[in-house]
């Protein structure tokens, strides 16, 4: 077989495909229930209500996006560079210390959070920064270095927790004290679980696109991911364009875990992120590093989790079948997304 | 083993038709091949010819038509079958594994899964070599082999498997003169031995000189089919294109200033390829400046340093008179320096840009944005310019460079570098794979750029082009380069013997 | 200081690196040939997790242990099917590929084990492999213990290593297996099978990451747990470029990360463990990874097609 | 007899782990007996841990039980939105009436038997012993320490090992931790995790359990465990809903040795391997902390190496 490029994929097509993958996902949350001895034709409801069918779920599941807006925001813009980031958790759990030494007493108030923002950002910038400059000096692969360094920043998240920045009040507990009130993202709407973090994880969206689509910037990023022999060529900075790029992307990467602690938890653990950095690539890339399309997929990719974990305490079924659902429904939407743009020609 | 030319028919193309969405890249066309013949196919660029061979090959399936090798229905879409059946291609752009050997890459896929028989691999290697005059060392890494030697073990792969049909998609296209030498003596020897050969190239002479029989491809389908020795190259040439040629020429013009000199520049091996060694060369205004010789003898060093790639590790170079305090390609680019790059697929062109984020990659900076915000009106604007004004083929500004042929990619190149009206103008292997039409246009712009005062310095391996274009002609051999021969006080002759390093002991004496 | 060369001479501690390097030796040789044939295989982490869920399964089902070995196995190369149909005649993202595999793996293996077994609090054990007593060489002084009192998976890891790089560097199959890494064209052109050669590769490559996955449920211990392979497959990406895509620098690489684990396990009780954060030592061995790929990295020389799909007749 | 109570147990690793595994057996036998409609998610991320809470609250759910050591905050906000589901949680901090009239704590406060663990494990050691633990949290660290202290009322001068693994799902991890302390002359283990049994079995020294009853898997290995009940606390739960006076409580204390919510293993194999003076002094140290006698200290610092 053989794939053809379509020049101009039909409406039809273009929708139709990715509803038949979300179909074939639920196809297989059926074909999972019934061996699980529930009611198969229960749980197609069970999801979509757990996901989007009341106020709770609905805010449940743009909650759960936030942190991956921002994740895959961060592997987009480094993906697009062909800088292969793969420590997206490193620089969340980055920001999240960050938020926590500026949001606990040491910066007053109203300045605590542009601040620490700004320090978040650059802190995860600065971690990224260390395997760009491994590879463009010296040649050092970085999802090697970017991978390790995930464990690595776990482990001194945990350090911290246990040590200078264990919270005194915390019962010997490993966690930070909380984040002062100043501290704190305010919730968009009073009553509504929805923070603030989840407006700005928009708003990064929106930056991120128009940095990539209107400045010079985007224009090298996109040039050096492609081809860096030519970006070079034609003049292009190359070494700090990846630089540039690793300090967006890690920035990105960094207010994830910044949002999360000062917009929800409002203290920090060292399982503050249940995988949101690695998440964050299959965002990404289900969105093919669009920015705007990174929120629709973190969306999707939330509301999946969450509808499917709520079916699975519906329907009496073991939780795992949210991660099953979860991974079916991501290999479905990308091949639907490939057979949109392609056809399968014998050959 | 020994045939007689025009016996047996071993290979029929009978009306192959392959359609590309809306293209049709071949309409109907049909070809024969006898024992120990050479064809050549001819055609302008996208013509359809390597889509035929790579039908014939397996690699892409016929909409309509066969194949008929020896006699046989060849399978479609099966190169194992085509390879089987005896036919053996050296596709344009090289199919060797860089990490393997040379023997590896040869016997890949002819053995079993499991078992191997080294001895007997290798021999029959060094035999071919031997008998073919393909010099190369079984045990070196493909890698680290230069096209000349890559190409020889392109076609050792063909011959290893008893082809008895040969493909050749354009072979000469990166090899020096001598190299093509010493392919056309090998081809000779082997279809002496009843081995017959589809050959592709513009080079036109090549064909003359090698080929019997033409078949000439046009928009897909076959517009002629001559013996050789009944036509001539402008002939050949008008049949391509579909009506007459007129190559450029260059009149002998004054020299103005001095706008680039570099002094005393040396800078280290590479590899096997030499670094520069005291070279001192100036450009002059309303001056093409032609660089002869053997690709790998420094023309690499020596782009690099006038195309601000790099800095000379020794020596000194200046511009107008004064010496550039950085020396980058951006900084090349901003003091008139305009480039055409050696290789435009990777060093030229973005292959999924589209054609105006190619046209605006050396110039965004300056001219096409303001304080880091991108104006894609008007970079849009000049790629519409550079599409009408220098003839580029193509459905429109947005469509992806990628799917431009590489004359229609140079032109676009060529455009968006003579767009700032430069002073000085690096062109290296302008012309390299394009068709004559195509060579012709590029050609007659960089004459059109030394007449209104432009510096040009063109390295090319084509000693015909050198002598036809430049008004003064420098060799270089082994780092070193020669002193400047003005127009036509050189034989092609005199000039090879400068390539071959013979005659700079001598100049050095003196 | 003292105390270091004390633990680096003590056979107990090679016994132990030997034993910790064993299913990281069999996952990278997995991993390695995946991306030999151009394909990186992330869902390593999950194909281990299945190994280990389906190689015990089945031992506790009533086979034998070797038997659990082989649906380990055949689970693992199912699991390949999966992720190589979609990466490569698709040539879908392997990233994305790879995560959702490893997602997917994960969960259907803790899903099997909550479905099958839904009542058990203590999870069940079964009687794993022994370590082989070898006449003569097991009673070795020094060596016995260090080298000598290891299980028959052990030895099966280091022969899977021998055996992977036999056939790379000197079957025809291998040389085909690092030509289509390297440049598919190459491959397609002397009239092999793209897609077949990535499919197989991929396939017999993940098999290996699910038996490395087993070692931990049929010889290292005696149970399933759901996150037991706790990241090790991550290491094993790490290890096949600190290895350079070679397997036997890839084994050298297992066995030191290995020695470092035991080191940093055992330099807790020396008087360094009162006064250092045990994290540090946790992380010693990934700290110590980066820092030799930052010493051995220049030369490496990456599979080119690695990540770059193959279709035909595409140019 | 009254309708059975719907309840939910939440919690963040699977049922499996030992100290979850308590609860839910304890959940478990309820609904065996009809007085309980238990349903569980278990392997909960902590950052997930309040949703769940909020769906089952809104599925009608009457009883939480679970565990907010990781989420303590954002889960006492769930409880005040909720105020009629009773919520039995394990937590470090006391109840809160004021703010959470709704939510009563425990945590598995047994460091009556492991004190007494220790004292049988004293017996049996030369004076080295292993300890491997996952994570220095106060739930571990509090009974390590007891058990320290036990040990030490027989051998004031034993020496520990003590190594955190930073998972608690790593069996190969602690088997190999485990075997490096026996390398380095530890004759008795304190199993806080899986996997150190087996290496104490491997090598032919002893080992103490934590939490739940090995024995039946190690005979010869494990000696006795500090066993943890749940039983008492979940059944006062119960109780109170019933009777319809459920408020914030500290229900902790029902862990403890004189409300039977642990006790030391029985001995089983290690019937009569014991010294008797031992024994005597674990029976007489059992006595003395059920009348109130003695009180074994709660130490929720890290233990160290000594
Ligand atoms: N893979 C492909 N997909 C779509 N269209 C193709 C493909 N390959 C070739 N074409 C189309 O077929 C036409 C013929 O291309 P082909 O490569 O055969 O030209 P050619 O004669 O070999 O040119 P050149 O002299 O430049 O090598 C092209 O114009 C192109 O539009
Ligand atoms: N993927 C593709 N889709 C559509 N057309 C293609 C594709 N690849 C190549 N072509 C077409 O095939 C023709 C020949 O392509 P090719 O790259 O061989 O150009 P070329 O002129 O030979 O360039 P060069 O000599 O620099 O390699 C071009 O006309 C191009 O339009
Ligand atoms: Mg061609
Ligand atoms: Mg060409």
């Amino acid at each position: 077989m053989r794939l053809e490029p379509i020049a101009n994929p039909s409406a039809a097509r273009r929708l139709g495909l990715p509803a038949l993958a979300l179909v074939a996902t639920l196809g297989v949350a059926m074909a999972l229930a019934l061996v699980a001895g529930a009611n198969p034709f229960a749980v197609l409801g069970q999801i979509a209500t757990g996901a989007l069918g009341s106020k709770l779920a609905v805010l449940e599941t743009l909650n759960r996006a936030t942190p991956l807006i921002f994740t895959g925001l961060a592997v987009a813009v480094a993906f697009r560079a062909k800088l292969w980031n793969i420590g997206a958790e490193a620089q969340l759990y980055a920001g999240a210390i960050v938020a926590v030494v500026l949001g606990t007493g040491a910066l007053g108030s109203p300045l605590v959070l542009p601040v620490s923002a700004l320090a978040a950002m650059l802190a995860g910038a600065v971690l990224l920064l260390g395997p760009v400059l491994l590879k463009t000096r010296l040649g050092v692969d970085e999802v090697v270095t970017t991978l390790l360094l995930n464990f690595i920043m776990l482990l001194f998240v945990s350090y911290l927790l246990e040590g200078p920045m264990k919270d005194p009040l915390g019962m010997g507990w490993p966690k930070s004290p909380a984040l002062i009130p100043e501290a704190r993202l305010p919730r968009i709407v009073e009553g509504l679980r929805l923070h603030w973090g989840f407006a700005l994880a928009i708003l990064a969206a929106v930056i991120v696109w128009v940095i990539q689509t209107r400045t010079t910037l985007g224009f090298e990023i996109r040039a050096v991911g492609q081809n860096p022999e030519a970006a070079r060529f034609a003049g292009m900075p190359v070494n700090a364009v990846l630089v540039k790029t690793a300090l967006l992307s890690g920035g990105l990467a960094a207010l994830a875990g910044w949002s999360e602690v000062a917009g929800l938890k409002g203290h920090l653990s060292s399982d503050l992120s249940p995988g949101f950095g690695y998440t964050g690539i299959i965002v990404a890339m289900l969105a093919l590093l669009h920015p705007l399309g990174v929120v629709v997929t973190a969306i999707f990719v939330a509301g999946i989790f969450v509808g499917s974990g709520a079916m699975s305490r519906a329907a009496g079924v073991p939780t795992y079948i949210a991660d099953m659902l979860m991974a079916t429904a991501l290999l479905f939407m990308v091949l639907a997304i490939l057979l949109t743009r392609v056809r399968v020609v014998r050959g | 083993m020994t045939g007689e030319k025009g016996a047996e028919v071993v290979l029929r193309l009978d009306r192959i038709t392959k359609r590309f969405g809306a293209l049709t890249a071949n309409d109907g066309v049909s070809l024969t091949l006898r024992r120990g013949e050479v064809v050549a196919l001819l055609g302008e660029n996208g013509a359809g010819k390597t889509t035929l061979m790579n039908i014939l090959f397996g690699h892409y399936v016929a909409d309509e038509g066969s194949v008929e090798v020896f006699g046989q229905p060849l399978p479609p879409g099966n190169p194992r079958a085509a390879l089987a059946a005896g036919v053996g291609m050296v596709h344009q752009h090289f199919t060797l594994a860089g990490n393997l050997t040379v023997l590896d890459n040869i016997r890949l896929g002819t053995e079993g899964l499991w078992s191997r028989s080294d001895a007997g691999a290798r021999e029959k290697v060094e035999r071919l070599s031997r008998d073919f005059g393909l010099a190369v060392h079984p045990d070196a890494k493909v890698g680290r082999l230069s096209v000349g030697e890559r190409q020889r073990v392109e076609i050792l792969k063909a011959l290893y498997r008893d082809a008895r049909v040969l493909i050749l998609d354009e072979p000469t296209a990166v090899l020096t003169p001598q190299e093509s030498e010493a392919l056309f003596a090998t081809l000779r020897k082997a279809t002496g031995l009843g081995l017959s050969v589809i050959f592709i190239s513009h080079k036109l002479h090549e064909v003359m000189a090698i080929a019997d029989r033409c078949v000439v491809l046009r928009h897909g389908r076959v517009v002629g089919e001559v013996d050789t020795h009944a036509t001539d190259k402008a002939a050949l040439a008008a049949l391509m294109v579909g009506g007459e040629l007129s190559l450029p020429r260059a009149e002998a013009r004054a020299a103005g200033a001095v706008l680039m000199r570099i002094a005393g520049v040396s800078t280290p091996n590479r590899g096997a390829s030499p670094g520069l060694k005291m070279v001192t060369l100036e450009l002059r205004a309303g001056q093409i400046t032609g660089l002869a010789g053997v690709s790998g003898n420094g023309q690499a060093a020596l782009a690099e340093i006038v195309g601000g790639l790099a800095r000379p590790a020794e020596g000194r170079l200046s511009l107008h008179g004064q010496e550039p305090k950085v020396w980058t390609p951006g900084e090349a680019l901003a003091r008139g320096v305009a480039r055409i790059p050696e290789d435009r697929h990777h060093q030229g062109s973005i292959a999924d840009f589209d054609l105006t984020e190619n046209a605006v990659l050396e110039g965004y900076r300056t001219r096409f944005s303001r304080r880091g915000w991108m104006n894609w009106r008007a970079a849009r604007a000049f790629a519409e310019g550079i599409i009408k004004g220098y003839d580029v083929r193509c459905p429109g500004p947005s469509t992806r460079i990628r799917l431009l042929s590489g004359g229609n990619m140079q032109k676009l190149i060529l455009g968006r570098a003579m767009a700032v009206g430069p002073d000085i103008i690096l062109a290296n292997q302008p012309v390299r794979g394009l068709d004559v039409g195509a060579i012709a246009y590029v050609q007659s712009q960089l004459i059109a750029a030394r007449d209104r005062g432009a510096a040009v310095l063109l390295i090319s391996e084509d000693l015909d082009e050198i002598m036809g274009l430049s008004d003064i002609i420098h060799v270089m051999s082994q780092g070193r380069l020669s002193p400047g021969f003005a127009r036509g006080t050189m034989t092609a002759a005199e000039l090879g013997l400068w390539m071959a390093g013979q005659k700079f002991e001598g100049a050095h004496a003196a | 200081m003292s105390e270091i060369v004390d633990i680096l001479i003590s056979a107990s501690f090679w016994a132990a690196v030997i034993r910790i390097a064993s299913p990281l030796i069999l996952a990278t040789m997995g991993e390695l040939i995946c991306e030999r044939a151009g394909v990186l295989n992330l869902g390593i982490e999950g194909i281990m997790v299945i190994g280990a869920f389906t190689g015990w399964m089945a031992v506790y089902q009533g086979m034998p242990l070797w038997g659990g070995v082989a649906v380990a196995m055949a689970a693992g190369m199912l699991f390949g099917l999966l992720h190589s149909t979609l990466t490569v005649p698709f040539g879908l993202s392997q990233h994305v590929v790879g995560l959702g595999v490893t997602l997917f793996a994960t969960a259907s293996a803790s899903f099997a084990y909550r479905l099958m077994l839904p009542e058990v609090t203590s999870p069940p054990k079964i009687e794993p492999f022994q370590p082989l007593d070898i006449p003569v060489l097991s009673d070795l002084p020094w060596l016995g213990e260090a080298l000598f009192s290891q299980t028959a998976l052990t030895w099966a890891a280091f022969a899977v290593a021998g055996l992977v790089a036999f056939t790379l560097y000197r079957t025809p199959l291998g040389l085909a297996v690092r030509a289509v890494g390297e440049n598919p064209a190459a491959v397609e052109a002397q009239g092999l099978s793209v897609t077949g050669l990535r499919i197989g590769a991929v396939m017999v490559g993940s098999g290996l990451m699910a038996v490395g996955g087993a070692f931990l449920t049929l010889s290292a211990f005696s149970s399933f747990f759901f996150e037991m392979v706790n990241g090790r497959g991550w290491i094993c990406v790490a290890l096949v470029v600190f290895g350079a895509w070679k397997p036997g620098k890839a084994v050298l690489g297992a066995i030191l990360f290995a020695a470092f684990d035991a080191l940093q396990i055992r330099l807790q009780q020396t008087e360094l463990g009162a006064v250092l954060p045990y994290q540090l030592f946790l992380a010693l061995p990934f700290i110590l990874s980066i820092l030799a790929l930052i010493l051995m990295s220049r030369r490496a020389e990456v599979p080119a097609a690695l990540m770059v799909p193959y279709n035909k007749g595409e140019r | 007899a009254q309708e059975p109570i719907k309840m939910a147990g939440i919690y963040t690793v699977p049922v499996e782990q030992q100290w979850v595994s308590r609860i839910h057996i304890a959940a478990e036998a309820l609904k065996a007996a009809g007085t309980v409609d238990y349903t569980y998610t278990e392997n909960v991320a902590n950052t997930d841990y309040p949703r769940v809470m909020r769906e089952y609250c809104e599925a009608g759910v009457k009883l939480i039980v679970g565990e907010i050591f990781g989420a303590e905050a954002e889960a006492r906000e769930v409880c005040a939105e909720y105020p009629d589901v009773a919520f039995l949680l394990g937590s470090s901090f006391m109840p809160d009436a004021a703010a959470n009239p709704n939510l009563a704590v425990f945590d598995n406060y047994i460091q009556d038997a492991a004190y007494l663990s220790g004292i049988v494990a004293g017996g049996m050691t030369a004076g080295n012993i292993g300890m491997v633990g996952g994570f220095p949290i106060p739930e571990v660290n509090r009974l390590m320490n007891a058990f320290m202290a036990g040990v030490r009322e027989v051998k004031a001068d034993a020496k520990f090992q003590v190594s955190f693994i930073g998972s608690w799902f790593d069996p190969p991890k602690a088997k190999e931790t485990a075997f490096a302390m026996i390398d380095g002359g530890a004759d008795l283990m304190y199993a806080e995790r899986f996997g150190v049994s087996d290496a104490a079995k491997e090598r032919g020294v002893l080992a103490i359990g934590n939490v739940i009853d090995t024995q039946a898997d190690y005979p010869e290995t494990v000696v006795t465990s500090a066993l943890w009940h749940f039983e008492p606390t979940l059944n006062a739960a119960v109780a109170a809903i019933q009777a319809g006076t459920f408020t914030a409580d500290n229900y902790g204390v029902y862990s403890f040795m004189n409300a039977g919510g642990c006790s030391l293993a029985p001995l089983g194999t290690f019937e009569g391997k014991v010294p008797a003076e031992v024994m005597a002094l674990v029976a007489e140290k059992e006595a003395a902390i059920k009348d109130g006698s003695f009180t074994v200290t709660i130490d929720d610092n890290e233990p160290k190496s000594s």
